[in-house]
Protein backbone atom coordinates (compact mmCIF):
# COMPACT_ATOMS: atom_id res chain seq x y z
CA UNK A 1 0.00 0.00 0.00
CA UNK A 2 1.34 3.44 -0.83
CA UNK A 3 0.52 6.64 -1.08
CA UNK A 4 2.48 9.87 -2.37
CA UNK A 5 1.80 13.93 -3.54
CA UNK A 6 3.22 16.61 -3.80
CA UNK A 7 1.67 19.36 -1.88
CA UNK A 8 1.98 23.09 -1.61
CA UNK A 9 0.33 23.10 2.19
CA UNK A 10 1.48 22.23 5.18
CA UNK A 11 2.21 18.69 5.39
CA UNK A 12 -0.06 16.85 8.39
CA UNK A 13 2.06 13.83 9.80
CA UNK A 14 -0.46 12.64 11.70
CA UNK A 15 -2.61 12.17 8.68
CA UNK A 16 0.32 10.29 7.22
CA UNK A 17 0.70 7.77 10.16
CA UNK A 18 -2.67 7.54 10.06
CA UNK A 19 -2.93 6.52 6.78
CA UNK A 20 -0.67 3.39 6.99
CA UNK A 21 -2.69 2.32 10.23
CA UNK A 22 -3.84 -1.65 10.21
CA UNK A 23 -3.69 -4.53 12.27
CA UNK A 24 -0.94 -5.88 11.16
CA UNK A 25 1.73 -3.00 11.58
CA UNK A 26 4.47 -3.75 14.69
CA UNK A 27 6.88 -0.77 13.29
CA UNK A 28 6.41 2.47 12.18
CA UNK A 29 9.46 4.64 11.23
CA UNK A 30 8.63 8.14 9.88
CA UNK A 31 11.54 10.74 8.65
CA UNK A 32 10.82 14.64 8.54
CA UNK A 33 13.34 16.65 6.56
CA UNK A 34 13.08 20.53 7.94
CA UNK A 35 14.37 24.08 7.21
CA UNK A 36 16.96 25.14 9.31
CA UNK A 37 18.25 28.36 10.17
CA UNK A 38 21.87 27.79 9.45
CA UNK A 39 23.62 25.78 6.33
CA UNK A 40 27.27 26.13 6.13
CA UNK A 41 27.60 29.26 8.43
CA UNK A 42 25.08 31.12 6.84
CA UNK A 43 21.88 32.53 8.28
CA UNK A 44 18.88 31.20 6.63
CA UNK A 45 15.35 32.78 6.82
CA UNK A 46 13.43 30.71 4.82
CA UNK A 47 13.29 28.28 1.62
CA UNK A 48 11.60 28.09 -1.85
CA UNK A 49 11.11 24.65 -2.91
CA UNK A 50 9.69 24.46 -6.63
CA UNK A 51 9.50 21.05 -8.41
CA UNK A 52 8.65 19.52 -11.94
CA UNK A 53 5.56 18.83 -10.78
CA UNK A 54 4.10 15.25 -12.69
CA UNK A 55 7.38 14.05 -13.15
CA UNK A 56 8.37 14.32 -9.89
CA UNK A 57 4.99 12.98 -8.41
CA UNK A 58 5.40 9.92 -10.51
CA UNK A 59 9.43 9.44 -9.32
CA UNK A 60 8.24 10.00 -5.77
CA UNK A 61 5.13 7.41 -6.87
CA UNK A 62 8.00 4.71 -8.42
CA UNK A 63 10.44 4.72 -5.56
CA UNK A 64 7.46 3.82 -3.39
CA UNK A 65 6.42 1.15 -5.50
CA UNK A 66 9.93 0.13 -5.29
CA UNK A 67 10.32 0.36 -1.60
CA UNK A 68 7.03 -1.98 -1.31
CA UNK A 69 7.92 -4.01 -4.21
CA UNK A 70 11.41 -5.15 -2.00
CA UNK A 71 9.23 -5.48 1.27
CA UNK A 72 5.91 -7.73 1.21
CA UNK A 73 3.20 -6.07 3.58
CA UNK A 74 4.99 -2.68 3.39
CA UNK A 75 2.90 0.76 3.96
CA UNK A 76 4.25 3.68 3.16
CA UNK A 77 2.97 7.44 2.60
CA UNK A 78 5.02 10.28 1.21
CA UNK A 79 4.23 14.11 1.12
CA UNK A 80 6.91 16.49 -0.73
CA UNK A 81 5.63 20.17 -0.22
CA UNK A 82 6.78 23.13 -2.57
CA UNK A 83 6.06 26.87 -2.23
CA UNK A 84 8.18 29.02 0.48
CA UNK A 85 8.87 27.06 4.02
CA UNK A 86 9.81 28.71 7.31
CA UNK A 87 12.28 27.41 9.42
CA UNK A 88 11.18 24.71 11.48
CA UNK A 89 8.49 23.74 8.31
CA UNK A 90 8.59 20.29 7.16
CA UNK A 91 9.37 20.38 3.47
CA UNK A 92 9.36 16.34 3.05
CA UNK A 93 7.22 13.54 5.43
CA UNK A 94 7.94 9.16 5.07
CA UNK A 95 6.08 7.24 6.96
CA UNK A 96 6.86 3.40 6.53
CA UNK A 97 5.59 0.81 8.61
CA UNK A 98 5.97 -3.38 8.63
CA UNK A 99 4.95 -6.15 10.98
CA UNK A 100 8.56 -5.28 11.72
CA UNK A 101 10.96 -2.80 12.69
CA UNK A 102 13.60 -3.50 10.18
CA UNK A 103 12.04 -3.37 7.21
CA UNK A 104 10.24 -0.06 8.34
CA UNK A 105 13.14 1.55 9.24
CA UNK A 106 15.26 0.64 6.24
CA UNK A 107 12.16 1.65 3.21
CA UNK A 108 12.24 5.19 4.85
CA UNK A 109 15.80 5.33 4.56
CA UNK A 110 15.93 4.13 1.29
CA UNK A 111 13.00 6.58 0.09
CA UNK A 112 14.61 9.58 1.27
CA UNK A 113 18.21 8.67 -0.47
CA UNK A 114 16.35 7.54 -3.81
CA UNK A 115 14.16 10.49 -3.55
CA UNK A 116 17.37 12.66 -3.13
CA UNK A 117 18.71 11.87 -6.09
CA UNK A 118 15.66 11.09 -8.43
CA UNK A 119 12.51 13.03 -7.64
CA UNK A 120 13.17 16.82 -9.47
CA UNK A 121 12.60 18.97 -6.94
CA UNK A 122 14.86 21.82 -6.20
CA UNK A 123 15.54 24.31 -3.23
CA UNK A 124 16.66 28.03 -2.81
CA UNK A 125 17.88 29.15 0.71
CA UNK A 126 16.95 32.76 1.50
CA UNK A 127 19.59 34.16 3.55
CA UNK A 128 18.99 36.89 6.12
CA UNK A 129 21.47 39.50 4.18
CA UNK A 130 18.69 39.20 1.23
CA UNK A 131 20.36 37.17 -1.24
CA UNK A 132 18.70 33.89 -2.53
CA UNK A 133 20.34 30.86 -3.82
CA UNK A 134 19.19 27.53 -5.44
CA UNK A 135 20.94 24.76 -3.83
CA UNK A 136 23.18 22.68 -5.78
CA UNK A 137 24.47 19.49 -3.89
CA UNK A 138 26.72 18.18 -6.12
CA UNK A 139 28.59 21.58 -5.19
CA UNK A 140 28.04 20.76 -1.36
CA UNK A 141 30.09 19.04 1.64
CA UNK A 142 26.52 18.65 3.64
CA UNK A 143 22.93 18.16 3.31
CA UNK A 144 20.30 17.68 5.55
CA UNK B 1 12.73 24.44 -36.88
CA UNK B 2 12.97 24.40 -32.96
CA UNK B 3 11.64 22.18 -30.15
CA UNK B 4 10.45 23.54 -26.75
CA UNK B 5 12.48 23.12 -23.89
CA UNK B 6 10.95 23.20 -19.84
CA UNK B 7 13.39 24.82 -17.15
CA UNK B 8 13.14 25.22 -13.68
CA UNK B 9 14.79 26.81 -10.57
CA UNK B 10 18.52 27.94 -11.52
CA UNK B 11 18.11 27.01 -15.51
CA UNK B 12 14.70 29.12 -15.60
CA UNK B 13 16.81 31.78 -13.69
CA UNK B 14 19.95 32.16 -16.14
CA UNK B 15 17.43 31.58 -19.26
CA UNK B 16 14.97 34.04 -17.96
CA UNK B 17 12.76 32.05 -18.91
CA UNK B 18 10.82 28.51 -17.99
CA UNK B 19 10.07 27.31 -21.39
CA UNK B 20 12.34 27.53 -24.31
CA UNK B 21 12.23 27.33 -28.13
CA UNK B 22 15.86 25.73 -28.69
CA UNK B 23 16.51 25.64 -32.78
CA UNK B 24 17.58 22.38 -34.56
CA UNK B 25 17.62 20.17 -37.25
CA UNK B 26 15.32 17.24 -36.76
CA UNK B 27 15.67 14.13 -36.34
CA UNK B 28 18.18 14.87 -33.66
CA UNK B 29 19.10 13.69 -30.12
CA UNK B 30 19.08 15.17 -26.97
CA UNK B 31 22.92 16.26 -27.22
CA UNK B 32 22.01 18.66 -29.76
CA UNK B 33 19.70 20.60 -27.99
CA UNK B 34 21.69 20.62 -25.34
CA UNK B 35 24.49 21.73 -27.46
CA UNK B 36 22.28 24.79 -29.27
CA UNK B 37 20.97 25.92 -25.91
CA UNK B 38 24.85 26.27 -25.15
CA UNK B 39 24.54 29.36 -27.82
CA UNK B 40 21.77 31.04 -25.73
CA UNK B 41 21.96 33.81 -23.53
CA UNK B 42 22.34 32.13 -20.14
CA UNK B 43 24.21 28.56 -21.44
CA UNK B 44 27.02 29.14 -19.44
CA UNK B 45 24.85 27.83 -17.01
CA UNK B 46 24.82 24.55 -18.22
CA UNK B 47 27.56 22.05 -16.75
CA UNK B 48 29.23 19.31 -19.38
CA UNK B 49 26.56 16.70 -18.72
CA UNK B 50 23.28 18.08 -17.64
CA UNK B 51 20.59 15.75 -16.32
CA UNK B 52 17.60 15.65 -18.98
CA UNK B 53 14.64 14.39 -18.97
CA UNK B 54 11.92 13.41 -21.87
CA UNK B 55 7.94 12.79 -21.49
CA UNK B 56 8.86 12.99 -17.23
CA UNK B 57 11.27 9.93 -17.39
CA UNK B 58 14.92 10.29 -16.93
CA UNK B 59 17.24 9.47 -20.15
CA UNK B 60 20.36 10.37 -21.28
CA UNK B 61 21.35 13.18 -23.92
CA UNK B 62 22.15 10.69 -26.73
CA UNK B 63 18.22 9.78 -26.58
CA UNK B 64 16.96 10.90 -30.16
CA UNK B 65 13.52 13.01 -29.60
CA UNK B 66 10.86 13.37 -31.51
CA UNK B 67 8.20 16.03 -32.72
CA UNK B 68 5.51 16.42 -29.36
CA UNK B 69 8.15 14.73 -27.08
CA UNK B 70 8.16 16.92 -23.65
CA UNK B 71 11.26 17.83 -22.87
CA UNK B 72 13.35 19.18 -19.83
CA UNK B 73 16.86 20.61 -18.85
CA UNK B 74 16.94 19.77 -15.30
CA UNK B 75 19.39 21.26 -12.44
CA UNK B 76 20.64 19.04 -9.54
CA UNK B 77 18.13 18.18 -7.64
CA UNK B 78 17.75 19.19 -4.21
CA UNK B 79 14.60 17.53 -2.82
CA UNK B 80 14.30 16.37 0.30
CA UNK C 1 18.78 17.63 24.98
CA UNK C 2 17.10 14.37 25.91
CA UNK C 3 13.73 13.69 27.53
CA UNK C 4 13.06 10.01 28.41
CA UNK C 5 10.04 8.43 30.54
CA UNK C 6 7.93 5.46 31.62
CA UNK C 7 4.93 5.95 31.25
CA UNK C 8 0.62 4.59 31.58
CA UNK C 9 -1.50 6.61 29.75
CA UNK C 10 -1.19 6.89 25.30
CA UNK C 11 2.31 7.91 24.07
CA UNK C 12 1.54 11.57 22.32
CA UNK C 13 3.98 11.56 19.49
CA UNK C 14 3.27 15.24 18.33
CA UNK C 15 3.70 16.47 22.06
CA UNK C 16 7.12 14.65 22.00
CA UNK C 17 7.94 15.69 18.20
CA UNK C 18 7.41 19.25 19.79
CA UNK C 19 9.99 18.13 22.69
CA UNK C 20 12.31 17.85 20.07
CA UNK C 21 11.85 20.95 17.95
CA UNK C 22 14.42 23.50 17.25
CA UNK C 23 15.91 26.16 14.72
CA UNK C 24 18.66 23.84 13.77
CA UNK C 25 16.98 20.73 13.75
CA UNK C 26 16.98 19.45 10.17
CA UNK C 27 16.04 15.94 9.99
CA UNK C 28 13.80 14.05 12.69
CA UNK C 29 13.74 10.44 12.70
CA UNK C 30 10.64 8.63 14.50
CA UNK C 31 10.03 4.95 15.61
CA UNK C 32 6.97 4.05 16.95
CA UNK C 33 6.60 0.16 18.16
CA UNK C 34 3.14 -0.81 18.03
CA UNK C 35 0.91 -3.50 18.86
CA UNK C 36 -0.06 -5.88 15.97
CA UNK C 37 -2.83 -8.69 15.92
CA UNK C 38 -0.13 -11.61 14.52
CA UNK C 39 2.77 -12.85 16.33
CA UNK C 40 4.16 -16.09 15.17
CA UNK C 41 0.68 -16.75 12.98
CA UNK C 42 -1.16 -16.74 16.58
CA UNK C 43 -4.06 -14.50 16.60
CA UNK C 44 -3.13 -11.87 19.52
CA UNK C 45 -6.02 -9.50 21.02
CA UNK C 46 -3.97 -7.38 23.09
CA UNK C 47 -0.34 -7.05 25.04
CA UNK C 48 0.31 -5.91 28.94
CA UNK C 49 3.76 -4.45 29.19
CA UNK C 50 5.67 -4.79 33.03
CA UNK C 51 8.15 -2.66 33.63
CA UNK C 52 11.15 -2.93 36.66
CA UNK C 53 10.21 0.67 36.49
CA UNK C 54 13.44 2.61 38.25
CA UNK C 55 15.85 0.96 36.60
CA UNK C 56 14.40 0.64 33.23
CA UNK C 57 13.76 4.84 33.90
CA UNK C 58 17.20 4.59 34.51
CA UNK C 59 18.14 2.45 31.96
CA UNK C 60 16.54 4.40 29.18
CA UNK C 61 18.09 7.73 29.97
CA UNK C 62 21.48 6.19 29.94
CA UNK C 63 20.63 4.97 26.67
CA UNK C 64 19.33 8.62 25.65
CA UNK C 65 22.24 10.51 26.73
CA UNK C 66 24.65 7.56 25.41
CA UNK C 67 23.35 8.16 21.71
CA UNK C 68 23.81 12.06 22.15
CA UNK C 69 27.64 11.49 23.41
CA UNK C 70 28.31 10.24 20.19
CA UNK C 71 26.23 12.84 18.29
CA UNK C 72 27.28 16.37 19.16
CA UNK C 73 23.57 18.77 18.51
CA UNK C 74 21.30 15.39 18.66
CA UNK C 75 18.06 16.21 20.19
CA UNK C 76 15.57 12.94 21.73
CA UNK C 77 12.62 12.29 23.26
CA UNK C 78 11.50 8.43 24.62
CA UNK C 79 8.55 7.57 26.19
CA UNK C 80 7.77 3.18 26.93
CA UNK C 81 4.04 2.47 27.83
CA UNK C 82 3.48 0.16 30.26
CA UNK C 83 0.03 -1.41 31.06
CA UNK C 84 -2.58 -3.49 28.70
CA UNK C 85 -2.18 -2.31 25.01
CA UNK C 86 -4.74 -2.68 22.26
CA UNK C 87 -4.35 -3.63 18.31
CA UNK C 88 -2.41 -0.51 17.41
CA UNK C 89 -1.54 0.94 20.08
CA UNK C 90 2.21 2.69 20.83
CA UNK C 91 4.28 0.91 23.07
CA UNK C 92 7.67 2.96 22.47
CA UNK C 93 8.00 6.10 20.88
CA UNK C 94 11.72 7.34 19.82
CA UNK C 95 12.01 10.32 18.44
CA UNK C 96 15.77 11.76 17.36
CA UNK C 97 16.20 15.37 15.66
CA UNK C 98 19.21 16.28 14.09
CA UNK C 99 20.54 19.16 11.82
CA UNK C 100 21.65 16.15 9.46
CA UNK C 101 19.94 12.93 8.41
CA UNK C 102 22.37 10.37 9.25
CA UNK C 103 23.02 10.83 12.63
CA UNK C 104 18.99 11.81 13.49
CA UNK C 105 18.44 7.82 11.16
CA UNK C 106 21.27 6.21 13.10
CA UNK C 107 20.42 7.48 16.28
CA UNK C 108 16.83 6.42 16.61
CA UNK C 109 17.68 3.15 15.06
CA UNK C 110 20.71 2.50 18.31
CA UNK C 111 18.26 3.72 20.98
CA UNK C 112 15.19 0.90 19.73
CA UNK C 113 18.33 -2.03 19.19
CA UNK C 114 19.96 -0.88 22.78
CA UNK C 115 16.40 -0.29 24.45
CA UNK C 116 15.35 -3.98 23.38
CA UNK C 117 18.58 -5.18 24.75
CA UNK C 118 19.21 -3.66 27.77
CA UNK C 119 15.84 -1.95 28.95
CA UNK C 120 14.28 -4.09 32.15
CA UNK C 121 10.20 -4.37 30.34
CA UNK C 122 8.60 -7.47 29.64
CA UNK C 123 5.55 -8.02 27.21
CA UNK C 124 2.59 -11.03 27.72
CA UNK C 125 0.49 -11.32 24.60
CA UNK C 126 -3.07 -12.14 24.88
CA UNK C 127 -4.04 -14.49 22.42
CA UNK C 128 -7.61 -14.76 20.84
CA UNK C 129 -8.14 -17.66 22.98
CA UNK C 130 -7.60 -16.80 26.53
CA UNK C 131 -4.00 -17.94 26.51
CA UNK C 132 -1.94 -15.35 27.96
CA UNK C 133 2.07 -16.03 27.41
CA UNK C 134 5.29 -13.73 28.32
CA UNK C 135 7.80 -13.24 25.27
CA UNK C 136 11.08 -14.84 25.67
CA UNK C 137 12.94 -13.02 22.53
CA UNK C 138 16.07 -15.46 23.10
CA UNK C 139 13.49 -17.89 21.80
CA UNK C 140 11.79 -16.08 19.24
CA UNK C 141 12.90 -16.07 15.43
CA UNK C 142 11.38 -12.59 14.62
CA UNK C 143 10.35 -9.59 16.55
CA UNK C 144 8.88 -6.47 15.55
CA UNK D 1 19.86 -14.73 57.11
CA UNK D 2 18.44 -14.21 53.86
CA UNK D 3 18.11 -11.45 51.20
CA UNK D 4 14.88 -9.68 49.68
CA UNK D 5 15.22 -10.39 46.08
CA UNK D 6 12.57 -8.62 43.32
CA UNK D 7 10.90 -10.87 40.54
CA UNK D 8 9.42 -9.50 37.37
CA UNK D 9 6.95 -10.94 35.01
CA UNK D 10 7.48 -14.95 34.21
CA UNK D 11 9.57 -15.37 37.24
CA UNK D 12 6.96 -13.60 39.37
CA UNK D 13 4.80 -16.04 37.67
CA UNK D 14 6.80 -19.04 38.46
CA UNK D 15 7.76 -18.19 42.19
CA UNK D 16 4.37 -16.96 42.82
CA UNK D 17 5.58 -13.72 44.34
CA UNK D 18 6.91 -10.52 43.36
CA UNK D 19 9.63 -10.18 46.37
CA UNK D 20 11.00 -13.21 47.98
CA UNK D 21 13.55 -14.03 50.56
CA UNK D 22 15.92 -15.76 49.94
CA UNK D 23 18.23 -17.74 52.43
CA UNK D 24 21.56 -17.24 51.87
CA UNK D 25 24.97 -16.98 54.13
CA UNK D 26 26.52 -13.70 54.21
CA UNK D 27 29.04 -12.34 52.70
CA UNK D 28 27.60 -14.11 49.28
CA UNK D 29 27.86 -13.17 46.10
CA UNK D 30 24.43 -12.97 43.71
CA UNK D 31 25.56 -16.86 42.42
CA UNK D 32 24.74 -18.47 45.54
CA UNK D 33 20.98 -16.26 45.84
CA UNK D 34 20.75 -17.31 42.45
CA UNK D 35 21.53 -21.81 43.34
CA UNK D 36 19.43 -21.02 46.60
CA UNK D 37 16.52 -19.73 44.31
CA UNK D 38 16.56 -22.74 42.35
CA UNK D 39 15.56 -25.20 45.37
CA UNK D 40 12.73 -23.22 45.73
CA UNK D 41 9.21 -23.48 44.49
CA UNK D 42 8.87 -22.46 40.75
CA UNK D 43 12.90 -22.34 40.72
CA UNK D 44 13.35 -24.43 37.41
CA UNK D 45 12.46 -21.55 35.59
CA UNK D 46 15.34 -19.95 36.12
CA UNK D 47 18.08 -20.58 33.42
CA UNK D 48 21.69 -21.75 33.80
CA UNK D 49 22.66 -17.72 33.93
CA UNK D 50 19.94 -15.24 34.51
CA UNK D 51 20.14 -11.61 34.06
CA UNK D 52 20.84 -9.86 37.52
CA UNK D 53 21.10 -6.12 38.53
CA UNK D 54 21.95 -4.89 41.96
CA UNK D 55 20.60 -1.36 42.88
CA UNK D 56 18.63 -1.13 39.61
CA UNK D 57 22.21 -1.74 37.40
CA UNK D 58 23.37 -4.43 35.41
CA UNK D 59 26.07 -6.97 37.06
CA UNK D 60 27.32 -10.27 36.45
CA UNK D 61 26.24 -13.33 39.23
CA UNK D 62 30.01 -13.10 39.83
CA UNK D 63 28.85 -9.93 42.20
CA UNK D 64 29.21 -9.90 45.54
CA UNK D 65 26.18 -8.85 47.88
CA UNK D 66 25.69 -6.25 50.57
CA UNK D 67 23.08 -6.01 52.98
CA UNK D 68 20.95 -3.65 52.20
CA UNK D 69 21.15 -3.85 48.22
CA UNK D 70 18.27 -3.87 45.98
CA UNK D 71 18.52 -7.31 44.01
CA UNK D 72 16.43 -8.19 40.95
CA UNK D 73 16.80 -11.36 39.48
CA UNK D 74 15.42 -10.67 35.62
CA UNK D 75 13.69 -12.80 32.50
CA UNK D 76 14.36 -12.08 29.25
CA UNK D 77 13.83 -9.05 28.56
CA UNK D 78 11.13 -8.13 25.97
CA UNK D 79 10.58 -4.24 25.97
CA UNK D 80 9.85 -2.44 22.50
Amino acid sequence: MQHTAIVTAPIDVAALMHRIEDDGVGAISVFVGTVRELNEGRAVSGMDYEAYEPMAASELRAIAEEACAQRAGLRVAVEHRVGTLAIREASVVIVAAHAHRGPAMDAARYIIETLKQRVPIWKREHYRDGERVWIDPTRRVDAA
Amino acid sequence: MSVPVLLFASYADAFGARRIDVPVCMPCTLNEVVQAMRTLPGGSVLPTVPLVAVNRAWVTVHTAINVGDEIAVIPPVAGG
